[in-house]
């Protein structure tokens, strides 16, 4: 049975804490493939702020990772995104995926973290010295997503 | 609910308005700003968490919640 | 300065004792993507050696590292390989890559993970109830590595 | 030095050969099936750790390590 799990956390979570476990659970699984991103540095961001909208959000990552088990021939799938107010260096968002080829994992990621990036219901904004800023997507967010429109 | 930046041309993350409302009368409940940023295409509409497929054929009824949804940014 | 740690591992090992100070290491990176390999369970394979020239497979390694620092914007690189006897389910390959933005990290592992499987100076049999077989690359792990030949 | 399933053609993963060597001393030192291995373009060979551009041109002198080298597979 495919193991899915996917969180969203109001507060500061360590990586290795979801992926330990996550890993054992999918024993014999050929690979498995991470990707952590956190608050990039910046000097002048003193914090980030990320808001969601429950009745979608998370609907929406569910929905996802059902695309992605359609899409990829996983063993298990770990999606977990930060809600709230953060500081640069902490993670903000955590993909694990494991399969029996590393092409799968590797892809499903990808796939997944494209999606997050710039089709999920998030909503980001930066604090600096002259106050808050809304965050859009990069045009390179958009050129990535595109990349799975077939 | 008014989510990322129309919060900010909301004045607050919450609004509370009268029903039974439609899309125009939204609009003419909305601050200025706010009801012509809703127009942008690129803003979405939910009715009690789901989406609107068409926005302007939204019909909320007493205790319904609208959300007003900007284009997103996450990860 | 990049961060490149480079192994080739006679022993078993875990992935986590390596990642952990590997992204504690490479703080503010942004994003680290992390591969880890494991011997695939098959039930009628009762072990796996993967054999090694040790004048080309490290220096090639080290290669293959450069090659990745050229081609991506990264802060870091881990890249181990077991050699040896191995049991199904052990990890055989960690590959984990540091950077600023997602899809640096994503595809330097990826890049690195298509080079290991099919152009890296290992050799690798099974033993199953009749004996050892040697094991070539799959023609779907070919065609992965042609992705990055311009 | 026989790598892989090169050592099984040899039956040994080293066999030692007496110098001077050139590519048809060496193949004339092999056992038949190994000497016709090698031939295979796929089949490379490594002289004291460096890869020969063109094998055919191997010149081995007393204590020098020749490896031959088949197809890999990693990870």
């Amino acid at each position: 049975m495919p193991m899915c799990d996917i969180r969203l956390l109001p507060e500061m979570f360590l990586p290795g804490t979801l992926i330990g476990p996550f890993t054992q659970a999918n024993k014999g699984m050929g690979g498995v493939c991470t990707f952590v991103g956190e608050v990039r540095p910046d000097s002048e961001v003193e914090a980030l702020e990320l808001s969601h909208y429950e009745p979608l959000t998370l609907p929406g990552m569910h929905a996802l990772a059902d695309r992605a088990f359609d899409r990829f021939t996983l063993m298990g799938l770990l999606m977990v995104h930060r809600v709230g107010m953060m500081r640069p260096g902490e993670p903000i968002v955590c993909v694990s995926a494991a399969a029996l080829h590393r092409r799968d994992a590797i892809d499903a990621v990808d796939f997944c973290m494209d999606h997050l990036k710039s089709a999920a219901w998030f909503w980001k904004r930066e604090k600096r010295a002259d106050g808050w800023h809304w965050i859009e997507p990069r045009e390179g967010d958009h050129r990535d997503l595109a990349r799975w429109q077939n | 609910m008014l989510l990322g930046k129309l919060a900010d041309l909301g004045g607050a993350p919450t609004l509370t308005l009268t029903a039974p409302l439609d899309w125009a009368g939204l609009r003419a409940a909305l601050p200025p700003a706010l009801a012509e940023a809703v127009d942008d295409p690129r803003n979405r509409v939910a009715l009690n968490g789901a989406l609107l497929a068409d926005k302007a054929a939204l019909q909320a009824a007493d205790g319904d919640e609208i959300a007003l949804l900007p284009p997103v940014s996450g990860g």
